[in-house]
């Protein structure tokens, strides 16, 4: 039993964050359809365990880089979920001040170096910030967060390479939610599971369950340890489900009901929940605490949002140029 | 003469052509089961199978490729880009390929291929997804471009677009899909680079294309309820070719000038325009032909800052006045 | 042995055109020196046999795109000699009318739908044109060659995803010649054989000794064959070498002349000059005919190429678009 | 002062800025080993080792990203493209990140890249291989374009590029590698964004930047001689930002102006000038600006073709007359 040997504390906080993630983009999403927030907006629901699985097992020299559906990350790492929402808001004391939103959250303090827009774009970026851990002679990783469409593109594929070519310690780490907007692997990729796309980098690769966190956590774990020796670059793929939308935009007509409702009986808070009851780490009474602390935190970051102001017009052409800001 | 939205007007005018042709097909990222991202290909994956509307991979540079491919086949690709932001990932394809493959090789082979994806800002989608590069692409010769404002031109030229022999980048904006206008029932031709006099005036021109076409008119209906003066708004309609004739013609009669473009002026589309009236109409100037463009700013999220950095009705107000100073 | 069942005449045939190309581009590599040739030029020699020996497998309605290393390729289609050194030599008389030059010969008839300056730029193309033979129903196929240098970038990658995706007859035959310009594959590729990366795309793959004609001509036939009946891509790489420069412009200096030598002992003509010797179908009376008949036609199609007239200046403009030029 | 080429004088930059920083480092194909396509880095991977001069596979979008990344971290990467063309395989990562990230993080990071790549034509590279595109480099918000012409020019701009906390494009041409001038001993700053009057004129003002300014200076030598007609040589030298002081103060002496680029002129670099002029100098000119490009077809092969494609000293001195006419 991996619980067993657990930091129960440790344990505890993980659930914590899953269901803070959960009802962070609850809330996100209401505030969404009351145009609180606008643009694109992704959530990470239902793939929490990816995003907590794989983020607690990371080192305070390590560096995440993740795509658009970047909430859960942040959060994950350590970001204030004020600022994390204000960002969703538009407003000035969002992480990325406002000029970011949803898909571009940035925090330098917890070692998350963007949530990006382009499809693969940000593969190369990981395997720079890579290189320069190695040029400096660091101990730290890079975690490289993308989903399962993305491996399509020619950006994956160099950067795949590149970071072997390079012996470079970043760990592609594959969230395969099965669907990419509308279109599934089985449609759009030549092989079926992600993971055996690693063969044509020499890439150590594994497949493991996304919905269970001990699953995402032990392999990520095991990645992280053996690339902190090796300095080589390895690959995961996180088998989960989004139970949204691709975006707050998706009327989700080319997948059934049924099927979402299947996906969700494995919904990862409640099988992480029902494993620490089981093992006794956690009861109905701490569940309620933490529920409840969960909403005061989230109510707490709206409101800090919805009482943030924009950004002023007059700062428009603030952070084109370093120079120029200095 | 029905009513029908932007999207409407490109919808038919794909369906139409692909009943016209057989050798029409789309293929593009969620055209199909997705029904298009924007919803630009609605009902046709159902109308006309699997096999002339694909749904691609998440892969521009193959996609357009897959195209510029089966178009020197001989057959007559529309491509989908999801958004002009993503032609960065397939650039090379356009340009090095699409453009110039009927030149290098000597006229043995032509590219009948068509490029269609909504640009522009407005939605809060911030600076990888709010780009206006359609003169990137009206740079290159082998190219052409056009940029619809109206669901009647919208129509007019992606069917254009598609029975043109060469690659054809048209480009939608995302604002328009929603916006209504009358489109005539039966076939109708707009030949590819023609502008168009979308309001006739005499004090002054403004010459926009896509979007800053509707801004332009109201501005130009503000300009002549507020102080009494008659703007005329030339749609570009098409980058490339230009229409340089109805360009100098409306400048001759008005001799005052402006342009109007959503994207950064800079390097952008106005000094192409500015460039001609300077060499074909230099001594028909009474005052300097001016420029409004996007703010010179990556876009930002923030819904105010955004709205300060577009163009606006305001600013093509004030512009004018200005020129007319 | 394969050559009992061989027609002889073919082999014969063959034979020459792979002496043709030997002799056509060393005579190329003198009029550059000349300056009748200019820009780039990227000769075949030591690669025929991957050429002759892959397209003699190909009928008249399959498609062939190549890369700017592309005379033998021409040549071995069946383009006049006299029109290709016209086209090198920038000659209104040329394949491409002189527009073209070295690395963009285009021959419709001759099926040979390019050759293409930006690394793996033309692989998308490839797939476009199996693509349209899918679409109409029709049983070409097409192949498509590059350097194992192109297997890195990006379109590579989308063009593999894609051809499976949409099972389409695309022979993706990669020319490993060891070096693209000054680096070799263990330098920058995470796997040191290109067929390893079909992998990644469920597509069946084989490596072939390039230089023995016999081995390439069998496995693309075989692989030829297969597709027509299939309609599914393949990947061959055919392990060969480059004796001369990238282009003509490189002196080398990052390889030993040993190394090139040691090579040259296995040169692709001699290999299979002597085999059809000691198969009886080649004797050195026959030999010495077919250099004196190539010698000849080189020097023909030189004539013509130096002879024809350059593009007129007036025609700039001819080419850019359709309508215009009809 | 010693006389170098342009390419060694790139090459002393190169090497000066690697001995005073540790964290500059160069990636691009072929840049060690082979010692650059071009020999620009000729030497450095002998002197500075694998770590500091990294052979790259064919994977541009991964070298300048990788760029990108590094610099996030705070090297200092110099991404050498073997020539302009092949950023088109890559232009996501530059358009779309390295220009974007640090406003859409607001402000907290930094991407302190230089990307260097040959542009131009003349060598008959054909369509595919003989580009200017740096102008679409330079109407990108967040980057910053340079195109030096002369030897002093490009190494005191590409140090300066180097120790830029922004990305710098660096634009070189194939044909000025093996130029000379003279170059001094000791290290001197050029501010990016500074243009620079290479030749002293009071009938008119030529604007040129990269190989064009030559061209423009034999043209310039030419009018004196046989015309008596004292041309002012502007080398634009940076695109982004302009240095529109320079431009305007030029034109208020001369009161005629004209453009001349290597690249096709529609939607290119001159139009930015003129547009200029045209706001801030209208009453200034004496005739209109005028502009010279290379022909708006893709690059052919023929070297006579080529030769008409590219603008020449003859096309410069004819338009010069004009705009005197
Ligand atoms: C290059 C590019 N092409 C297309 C898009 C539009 N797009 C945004 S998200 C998306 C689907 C991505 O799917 P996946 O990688 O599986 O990630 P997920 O959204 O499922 O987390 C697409 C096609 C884009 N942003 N970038
Ligand atoms: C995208 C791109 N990057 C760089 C180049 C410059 N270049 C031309 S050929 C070449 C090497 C290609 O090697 P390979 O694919 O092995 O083919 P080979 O030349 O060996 O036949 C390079 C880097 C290019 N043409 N295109
Ligand atoms: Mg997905
Ligand atoms: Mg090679």
């Amino acid at each position: 039993m991996a619980t067993t040997t657990e930091n129960k504390q440790q344990l505890l906080d993980n659930y914590r964050m899953m269901v803070l993630i959960r009802h962070f983009e609850e809330r996100a999403a209401q505030l969404y359809t009351q145009a609180h927030i606008g643009g694109y907006c992704h959530l990470n629901i239902g793939e929490e365990a990816t995003v907590v699985g794989a983020l607690s097992t990371l080192g305070p020299k390590d560096i995440v880089f993740t795509a658009y559906r970047d909430h859960g990350h942040a959060l994950a790492l350590g970001s204030d979920p004020g600022a994390v929402m204000a960002e969703l808001c538009g407003k000035a004391t969002g992480v990325s001040k406002g000029r970011g939103g949803s898909m571009h959250l940035f925090d330098l303090e917890h070692r998350l170096y963007g949530g990006y827009g382009i499809v693969g774009g940000h593969l190369p970026l990981a395997v720079g910030a890579a290189l320069a851990i190695q040029y400096r002679e660091e101990d730290g990783v890079v975690m490289c967060i993308f989903g399962e469409g993305a491996t399509n593109i020619g950006a994956f594929h160099e950067a795949m390479n590149m970071a072997k070519v390079y012996h470079l310690p970043v760990l592609f780490f594959c969230a395969n939610n099965q669907y990419a907007m509308g279109s599934m692997p089985e449609e759009d990729s030549a092989v079926p599971e992600m993971w055996m796309k690693a063969c044509a980098y020499d890439m150590a690769a594994e497949r493991i369950d996304g919905m269970d966190f001990f699953s995402v956590r032990e392999a990520t774990r095991r990645a992280v340890e053996r690339m902190r020796e090796t300095r080589e670059p390895m690959f995961l793929e996180a088998f989960t489900y989004r139970f949204r939308g691709h975006s707050m935009a998706d009327a989700g007509r080319y997948r059934s009901q049924d099927e979402v409702r299947e996906w969700q009986r494995r919904d990862p808070i409640q099988l992480l929940g029902r494993r620490l009851e089981e093992d006794g780490i956690l009861d109905t009474r701490t569940r309620e605490d933490i529920e409840k602390a969960v909403d005061e935190e989230v109510e707490r970051a709206t409101r800090f949002a919805l009482e943030s102001p924009s950004p002023e017009t007059d700062d428009l052409y603030q952070y084109v140029y370093t120079e120029e800001d200095e | 003469m029905a009513t029908k939205t932007y999207r409407e007007a490109l919808n038919d005018a794909l369906r139409e052509e692909m009943h016209r042709d057989q050798d029409v097909f789309i293929i593009g990222q969620d055209v199909g089961k997705f029904e298009g991202a924007y919803r630009v290909t609605q009902g046709l994956l159902s109308e006309f199978g699997p096999k002339r509307v694909k749904d691609a991979p998440i892969s521009e540079t193959a996609i357009v490729g897959a195209g510029i491919g089966a178009a020197m086949a001989g057959l007559r690709p529309v491509v989908e880009f999801m958004t002009i932001n993503f032609t960065l990932v397939a650039m090379d394809q356009i340009v090095n390929h699409a453009a110039k493959i009927r030149y290098m090789f000597g006229g043995q082979v032509s590219v009948p291929l068509v490029m269609r994806t909504p640009g522009g800002g407005g939605q809060q989608l911030t600076a990888q997804h709010s780009q206006n590069l359609e003169h990137w692409f009206a740079h290159v010769p082998g190219l052409k471009v056009v940029a619809p404002v109206s669901p009647a031109d919208a129509k007019g030229l992606l069917k254009m677009a598609i029975r043109d022999p060469d690659p054809v980048f048209v480009l939608e904006n995302l604002a328009l899909y929603n916006t209504k206008g009358e489109v005539p029932d039966e076939d109708y031709e707009i030949p590819l680079g023609s502008a168009d006099v979308k309001r006739e005036g005499k004090d002054i021109s403004i010459f926009a294309h896509s979007r800053m076409v509707n801004v332009a008119l109201r501005a130009a209906e503000r300009l002549e309820d507020e102080e009494g003066i008659s703007a005329e708004v030339v749609d570009l309609r098409s980058l490339r070719p230009l229409d340089t004739e109805t360009i100098l013609n409306s400048v001759r009669k008005t001799n005052r000038a402006m342009t109007v473009e959503e994207g950064w002026a800079t390097f952008g589309v106005g000094g192409e325009i500015v460039s001609l009236l300077m060499d074909q109409a230099f001594d028909d100037l009474d005052a300097p032909v001016k420029r409004v463009g996007g703010e010179e700013v990556p876009m930002p999220y923030s819904k105010p800052l955004e709205r300060a950095a577009i163009p606006s009705v305001d600013r093509v107000y004030d512009v004018a006045l200005q020129v007319l100073a």
